[in-house]
């Protein structure tokens, strides 16, 4: 008789607002084969965990249901738990009340509740039935692929390749560092920006461990962490790329707002990075007005870009640094200039006459042409009145936004994108830069808007994950291969045909015909355990009996026997 | 005739047949050398199921077989899963009764080559499969709750079913699958066995004859064979192409090894 | 029937529908309670005898939900379920439950609105469809 | 390389059903139906499929055995029938013949229960033999031979086809004689109206078109209610109540307070459910009655036999084509063994011992004076031996420690004993208590015949050797009547065995192997010409007229009370067989009925707190036993089900003993008990 502990998390609010949880403990601890029920605020922190090693002590339990969040994420960190506790990682269940309950029946907590009951019951039903497992081992191919050689990718690929890993870096474009080509000098320190890319794409042409693909494109992917295998696609060739870790890159661009403001139409109407250049040729203005977040806080593109503000206060210091009696004014709905040298420059800007004026989503300022400029009509909220500013040009800080396909390279690499375009990763505190797909990572503004040190760090943060397998040269292959039971085997071959991977063949041992699995060229997808007529073949941690119970369970909980 | 046939023409070691005895038709199998009086052709024995039994014991020798056109596509399937090698089999083919391809509403009666009984036309449908797939779901539905529900679990049908491989535990003896503890078993036992037989059925329609119950099982046969072939365009029944259930959308064809040529 | 609340199994692959509904939590996107979600690793491992057995015991409805062709990630897994589900839809029918009641569908893992659409669509379908005859059957 | 199929019967219920072993080289390997056998039809039930299967087990009983100081030995058949020759003799001397019985066996063949009672009659001295059929259908004989004539089914299992109208009672017939059931069904599809009396909810009754659920041990009532429907609605059959039968009047006078109201009273079956019941049995051409254990395992089954009996003569429902009583017997020769006179008041062909002409003819025929003393019935035999009467006792194939009601009981009084010398295919609980165990050749090893439930001598066809020195058990007796010294043993086959049974036994009188090796023949059979007989009473019954008897309900032995709330009902289910020595030794059976379980009504369940499947405590008077519980509706509430086929939950350590006064078969089916979580 199997003796197991659930353990129920709020998730701080995020459950326990909606699914009520004493209802819940109390009818877990009703289910067969359940010692103990208990629940914590949040059964990831140390706090959590420490309680569920705690109980498995006490309580003398083999297997552990936890019911929480969802296993894409924190199954790894419940299953080292549970060998903390002793118990083999593979006598874990997890059980998602929060991506599959929750979160998704808000409005509705009884309903939440009631469901949440069926799913433990299902996975405690599932648990009972567990086994412990052992892990293969499979070699990893020591190379590393960046996709995408701006800074980010640059710098990811820099510091794999400082480690010695051999790295393909692959960019669609004919010249390296993407939008920092359009970006003259960086703030907060006002470093020119080829200083910057230009030491990294040093470092790597140097190297001879570095390989760079321009004008080129993934065209396909295939594989697992450890054994990948890339399509890359120039116009005149296209290779495969084995690769054991691969890092997104891909960046963002800056939205340009047609018809906004007049922009593309107007004169003197531009957004930042053409301001950029404009600045670059050296043609500083009298008067410029900076009008910020245009095109983002606000319906279908509700997040805030975090970069433009800085970049506004950037060149606006730079104007009245080359000409100090210009006038320049920054109009604004909040000024997002975190951090202590970004905070530095916002003061230095207010100082040196830099005027700040807020307006609302409402009441947005309006630009009309006069012959010797431009008029920018704004309400200032802080004075509760309209004021006209005369200018030369006007600046629209507008947010970084998703690559057009970025959902296209989500499909290609099997990772999630968010409703922008942005790319998910697996978790912001647990596994950052990480995708839930082990051996793929993301970072810098693929991801979300990114400062240039943001972007750095993260580059160096993916390529510091990137590294892990590649170091190891070993990456433990989850027990979730399939096997065939030789007493029930009838050797009719539906299983051969199946196996997407050849891993499978009828062989004849002593006289008797069976199937036979080869664990190494088995992924574990189970199509074999579908094809076959006499449930002879199983998948580990995926049994028909384990399966069968979840059924069952759901069948008794939801329609009484029947 | 059929003993000179098998184990002088045809260079066969042992026959099988259906022939009297005690007053009852039995199936027999006949050794060279042996005589065999009292043939009988008229009691459709399953003779493949009955070959496929005891094949595992019989290492060596060519075997002789009464095949109709049902037994040959049997064959087919076993063949195809390499449960009996063809090379060791010598069909002889016996064309049905009209008598009994109407009890069977068999639409090809006629085995490739006939050495015993008189060809004849095979019947266009099975009247009851033409009736089910006009009625309404729900009516259809109790039509065959009332017939599973005097199943009494026998096995009769996977048991004289020429290509029902896995008899030694089938899963519908698992409660993971037939939940129920009594009989009749439930709903499941009948869906899931019309699952497994459904790139396998050559419908000879032992499963029929041998219920107890009298359950039309060879009427759901036909018609799921039907749905087999508009889904996936496949009929069972001949050595080359494999069930195409398990394969990749673009199908795989069986590599045949040849090693004659 | 009026206030039918349908019970209903869903099998979610691994790497791209069950994704897909984790997202489709992430961004709070709501749905009706009725679905009760299986993963497993591939959809082509979803052994059709559990749709049987799970409608053969009463469940109203099974949702067998997968990557999207050519997005596999076992290469062609998915195939043998696009070519199973409609066969196992031809069992159902046959025996006179209707085949609607198992959907066969594809969501990927940046679908979380896809996921949402599906079960919405599948729970008012089903509900239409009424509960299961089965539910009314004594073996 | 020999490859044969071996046509032969059916070792499990009555039916009788013929199929072929398939046997390769001495091997058992698989059954198959035999298309052309009239009982069969070419289909069997799934026990009939796994007839193969323990045949061959590892757990086969390969040589005998004595017990000394405790410990049952090795030893050689010389050895083992001295000792119980010795025994037997040493006891007789002292104690006298009646203190030993004999229990011959349902299972084995005629030939084998003929040896046995011979053995018995003739070689110990006593009429006690006895045997199983004194638990199942002792009150249909008794009952039949009174009102009849006979006690067998007065139809033919083929028969069941043509009905109009199938009426069942206390039998559970589709997992009990499957392949009976399946003529139901057939009879249903061609229009005939089902009637099941029952109170469990069982295969049959589901597809029913009247289903009556009475209370356990209220069937006179519900039987004396027809009748009664019947008298007032004039659908009595007046001229075959006039031509064919005496004493109606008493019949008309028994039955007039039985009034649909009260009989709903006692019964609980809904008053115009009853009435709709009685009108489409009564006036429908053809009626089969079909009726098993619910029926005779009563404290006074004989009674409800008879009322039986009145309502199928009330209506004219005898002697006609597909119109008739038909008791359903349980053992694939329990019939035979009847017939073979393995009874203690009857020889072969149920001619009594206590009639002088008849004793005169067997003294004749066995040149030996015999005993007029009818013998001690099974259940009688257990009680004596429990006060130290019955001495010693030798059991051919019979497993008492688990198919006797009240085990604990029967362990006393075994324990008592003497002697004891079991032969059996496998060691029994019975036999665990023996003092020389004997290995035995079991059905696929030997030749012979059984004779079904419809009276058809169906042939045993040798199709393996018997496994070590398992020897068959007709020459065991043989044996053992040589070894005392008798003569009238010296058979060299089972055909010869026959053939004398046949001089002696008038209902088998034309009946040889050659015969019935061709085709189907059923007693009575009188002479060589005599094609056997499908109907009984025809012309006129057995006894001449057929008598009515009037009886009244009476309560069973037990009732319940505060403290044992429920009433326990035994029985069987699909998978298993009987003592389950033979089916719980094959895979497919085992897998599909594993373990003992307790059928409860929901209701009651869910009142004490019992979840499907959590394991209760079941207690009656007389012991208790623990197993899991399956909560349903199938059965009533107040009433509990116990299959009685598992040794680890044993039902008949909770049944009752009460015995009908006149068959002394016990009170099976009724007692009271109590459900507690274990």
């Amino acid at each position: 008789m199997p003796r197991i502990g659930v353990f129920i998390c709020h998730c701080g609010n995020n459950i326990a607002s909606t699914v009520g949880i004493e209802k819940l403990v109390e009818f877990a601890k009703a289910l067969p084969s359940v010692v103990v029920a208990e629940h914590n605020l949040y059964s990831c922190s140390e706090e959590g965990l420490s309680s569920i090693r705690k109980s498995a002590e006490e309580n003398k339990l083999d297997r552990i249901v936890v019911a929480a969040c969802t296993p894409r994420t924190h199954e790894p960190l419940f299953r080292k738990t549970c060998e903390m506790a002793g118990i083999n990682k593979y006598l874990f269940e997890f059980v998602s009340i929060r991506e599959h309950c929750s979160w998704i029946h808000i409005k509705d907590g009884d309903a939440a509740t009631d469901k949440a009951k069926k799913l433990v019951a299902m996975g405690v039903a599932k648990a009972a039935l567990l086994e412990p497992q052992r892990e293969t081992e499979s070699n990893v191919t020591p190379t590393a692929v960046v996709i995408g050689g701006g800074l980010t990718g640059l710098t990811a690929a820099a510091s794999l390749v400082a480690q010695g890993i051999n790295t393909h870096l692959i960019e669609r474009e004919g010249t390296l560092g993407g939008i920092l080509k359009d970006i003259d000098i960086i703030g907060p320190e006002f470093k020119k920006t080829k200083e910057l890319s230009d030491q990294l794409i040093k470092e790597l042409k140097d190297s001879s461990k570095a390989h760079i693909h321009m004008n080129s494109k993934v065209t396909s992917s295939s594989g697992f962490i450890g054994n990948f295998e890339l399509t890359v696609e120039s116009k005149d060739k296209s290779e495969k790329i084995p690769a054991g870790a691969i890092i997104l890159a891909t960046g963002a661009r800056e939205l340009v707002p047609a018809g906004e403001y007049g922009c593309g139409s107007v004169p003197g109407v531009m957004t930042q990075l053409e301001f950029e250049k404009l600045l670059a040729k050296g043609e500083v203005p009298k008067r410029a007005v900076f009008i910020q977040c245009v095109g983002s806080r606000q319906s279908g593109r509700e997040y805030c870009s975090r970069v433009c503000c800085n970049t506004s206060l950037k060149n606006a210091l730079r104007i009245i640094t080359a000409l100090p009696d210009a006038s320049v004014s920054i109009i604004h709905r909040d000024i997002m200039s975190y951090g202590t040298t970004s905070e530095h420059i916002y003061r230095e800007a207010s100082e040196k006459g830099v005027r700040f004026l807020r307006y609302s989503l409402e009441r947005p300022a309006t630009i009309t042409r006069k012959q010797n400029g431009l008029v920018v009509k704004v309400f200032d909220e802080t004075i509760d009145e309209n004021i006209n500013i005369d200018t030369d040009v006007v600046v629209l800080a507008t947010p970084m936004v998703p690559r057009e396909d970025s959902r296209d390279v989500g499909r290609l690499l099997k990772v999630p994108v968010d409703k922008y375009g942005f790319f998910l990763e697996a978790h912001v505190k647990l596994r950052p830069v990480e995708f839930s797909t082990d051996g793929v990572f993301i970072c810098g503004s693929a991801r979300w808007p990114s400062s240039l040190s943001e972007c750095i760090s993260q580059g160096m943060a993916a390529a510091a994950k990137a590294s892990i397998p590649i170091r190891k040269g070993k990456v433990v292959v989850e027990a979730i291969t399939s096997w065939a039971d030789p007493d029930k085997c009838a050797a009719c071959g539906s299983c051969v045909t199946s196996c997407p991977y050849e891993a499978i063949e009828i062989a004849e041992e002593e006289g008797k015909r069976c199937a036979k699995v080869n664990e190494t060229l088995c992924k574990g997808c189970g199509a074999c355990v579908a094809a076959c007529p006499n449930d002879a073949m199983q998948q580990r941690g995926f049994t028909t009996r384990q399966l069968g119970a979840m059924i069952d369970a759901l069948v008794k909980n939801a329609l009484g026997e029947t | 005739m059929l003993v000179k046939l098998a184990f002088e023409e045809r260079g066969a070691d042992h026959l099988l047949i259906m022939r009297e005895e005690h007053g009852n038709v039995a199936p027999a199998m006949i050794s060279k050398g042996e005589s065999a009086d009292g043939v009988r052709l008229d009691i459709p024995y399953q003779l493949v199921t009955i070959l496929e039994n005891i094949y595992p014991w019989l290492s060596k020798g060519k075997i002789a077989i009464i095949t109709r056109r049902c037994d040959e596509k049997a064959l087919a399937e076993l063949v195809k899963r390499k449960y009996v090698d063809e090379k060791r089999i010598v069909k002889i083919g016996l064309a049905c009764s009209e008598e009994q391809i109407k009890k069977c509403r068999c639409n090809d009666p006629v085995p490739s080559n006939v050495a015993v009984g008189e060809p004849h036309e095979g019947m266009k449908d099975d009247e009851l499969a033409l009736a089910l797939s006009k009625m309404s779901h729900e009516d259809r539905f109790n039509f065959w709750v009332d017939q599973y529900k005097k199943c009494n679990k026998c096995f009769g049908c996977t048991l004289n079913c020429p290509v029902c491989f896995c008899d030694d535990d089938c899963v519908l003896e698992d409660r993971t699958f037939v939940a129920e503890p009594n009989v009749p078993p439930g709903l499941s036992f009948h869906m899931i066995r019309s699952f497994h037989m459904i790139d396998k059925c050559i419908e000879c329609g032992e499963c029929e004859r041998a219920c107890p119950a009298e359950i039309p099982l060879l009427t759901m046969r036909k018609l799921l064979a039907k749905d087999m072939k508009e889904v996936l365009g496949f009929s069972p029944g001949d050595e080359m192409t494999v069930s195409p259930l398990n394969t990749s959308l673009e199908g795989e064809q069986l590599e045949d090894e040849c090693d004659e040529c | 029937m009026t206030n039918f609340n349908p019970t209903i199994l869903a099998f979610c692959c691994n790497w791209c529908s069950y994704a897909g509904a984790d997202l489709a939590g992430v961004s709070r996107l709501q749905m009706p309670p009725n679905v009760h979600v299986i993963r497993v690793m591939c959809s082509a491992s979803v052994k059709p005898e559990y749709v049987l057995k799970a409608i053969s015991q009463g469940v109203d409805g099974v949702l067998v939900l997968g990557c999207h062709i050519g997005d596999c990630h076992y290469m062609t897994g998915n195939h043998r379920t696009a070519k199973r589900m409609p066969l196992v839809q031809k069992v159902l029918k046959e025996v006179g439950i209707d085949e609607r009641r198992l959907r066969l569908d594809w969501v990927s893992a940046s679908e979380g609105e896809k996921f949402q659409n599906v079960v919405i669509e599948f729970v008012d379908e089903v509900t239409k469809l009424g509960p299961n005859p089965m539910r009314g059957v004594k073996f | 390389m020999s490859v044969r199929h071996v046509l032969t019967t059916c070792p499990y219920c009555g039916t009788g059903c013929n199929f072929y072993l398939q046997v390769i080289d001495g091997r058992l390997i698989g059954v198959v139906p035999c298309k052309t056998d009239e009982i069969s039809l070419g289909r069997l039930c799934i026990k009939g499929y796994n007839a193969h299967a323990f045949v061959q087990h590892a757990d086969r009983l390969r040589h005998p055995m004595i017990r000394e100081n405790g410990q049952l030995r090795k030893a050689t058949w010389d050895q083992a029938l001295d000792k119980i020759v010795g025994e037997l003799r040493r006891i007789r001397e002292k104690h006298g013949p009646d203190s030993i019985a004999l229990l011959a066996s349902a299972k084995c063949t005629n030939e084998e229960n003929y040896v046995f009672q011979k053995l018995a009659r003739a070689v110990i001295g006593t009429n006690n033999v006895d045997h199983c059929a004194r638990l199942c259908h002792a009150s249909t004989i008794t009952g039949l031979v009174h009102s009849f004539g006979s006690g067998a089914m007065t139809n033919t299992i083929p028969e069941f086809d043509d009905a109009d109208c199938i009426l069942v009672t206390g039998s559970n017939t589709l997992e009990a004689h499957p392949i009976i059931g399946s003529r139901m069904l057939r009879a249903k599809e061609k229009g005939a109206k089902l009637i099941v009396v029952d109170p469990r909810d069982t295969p049959l009754s589901r597809i029913s078109h009247i289903f009556l659920r009475q209370r356990p041990g209220t069937d006179i009532a519900w039987i004396n209610g027809m009748l009664k429907v019947i008298i007032d609605e004039k659908l009595v059959d007046e001229d075959f109540v006039k031509s064919r039968t005496t004493a109606f009047e008493e019949l008309e006078e028994a039955v007039k307070d039985y009034t649909p109201e009260k009989v709903e009273q006692i019964t609980g079956i809904p008053k115009e459910k009853l009435v709709e019941a009685a009108r489409i049995y009564a006036k429908a051409d053809k009626a089969m009655l079909a009726y098993a254990m619910g029926i005779t395992q009563h404290s006074n089954g004989t009674n409800i036999v008879k009322a039986i009996a009145n309502l199928a003569m009330a209506t004219g429902h005898v002697g006609r084509e597909s119109t008739g009583v038909n008791p359903l017997r349980g053992q694939c020769n329990v019939q035979g063994a009847c017939d073979s006179g393995a009874l203690p008041n009857l020889y072969p062909g149920y001619q009594r011992v206590d009639d002088e002409a008849v004793r005169a003819k067997f003294e004749k025929a066995w040149g030996i004076s015999l005993s007029d003393k009818p013998g001690l019935t099974l259940t009688h035999a257990v009680n004596e031996a429990a006060i130290g009467k019955l001495k010693a006792m030798m059991i051919f194939g019979e497993n008492i420690m688990i198919s006797d009601p009240d085990i604990g009981h029967v362990e006393e009084a075994v324990k008592q004993l003497e002697f004891l010398a079991v032969s059996d295919i496998f060691m029994t609980e019975t036999a665990h208590l023996a003092d020389v165990v004997l290995p035995a050749a079991c059905y696929a090893e030997k030749d012979g015949t059984f004779t079904n439930t419809d009276r058809a001598l169906r042939m045993l066809r040798k199709a393996i050797d018997a496994p070590g020195e398992a020897k068959v058990d007709w020459v065991i007796a043989c044996e053992l009547g040589k070894k005392f010294g008798s003569n009238g043993f010296e058979f060299s086959s089972t055909a010869e065995i026959m053939a004398e049974m046949a001089t002696v036994t008038p209902i088998y009188g034309g009946m040889s192997h050659e015969k019935i090796d061709r085709g189907v023949v059923r007693w009575p059979c009188p002479t060589k010409e005599h094609p056997g007989t499908r109907i009984l009473h025809a012309q006129k019954f057995t006894r001449g007229s057929g008598v009515f008897v009037p009886v009244q309900h009476a309560p069973a032995a037990e009732s319940t009370s505060e403290e044992y709330p429920f009433i326990l009902t035994t029985g069987r289910n699909l998978f298993q067989y009987h003592t389950g020595t033979m089916t719980r030794r094959s895979p497919k059976l085992e897998r599909e009925a594993p373990e003992p379980y307790v059928e409860i009504n929901r209701g009651d369940a869910t009142r004490l707190g019992i979840n499907d499947g959590e394991r209760v405590i079941i207690t009656s008077r007389r012991g208790s036993i623990a197993l899991k519980a399956r909560s349903t509706q199938r059965i009533i509430p107040g009433t509990i089900f116990i299959p009685f086929h598992y040794a680890e939950a044993a039902a008949n350590r909770l049944t009752n003993a009460a015995l009908d006064p006149v068959s002394n078969i016990p009170e099976l089916k009724v007692c009271a008990a109590k459900v507690a979580k274990a």
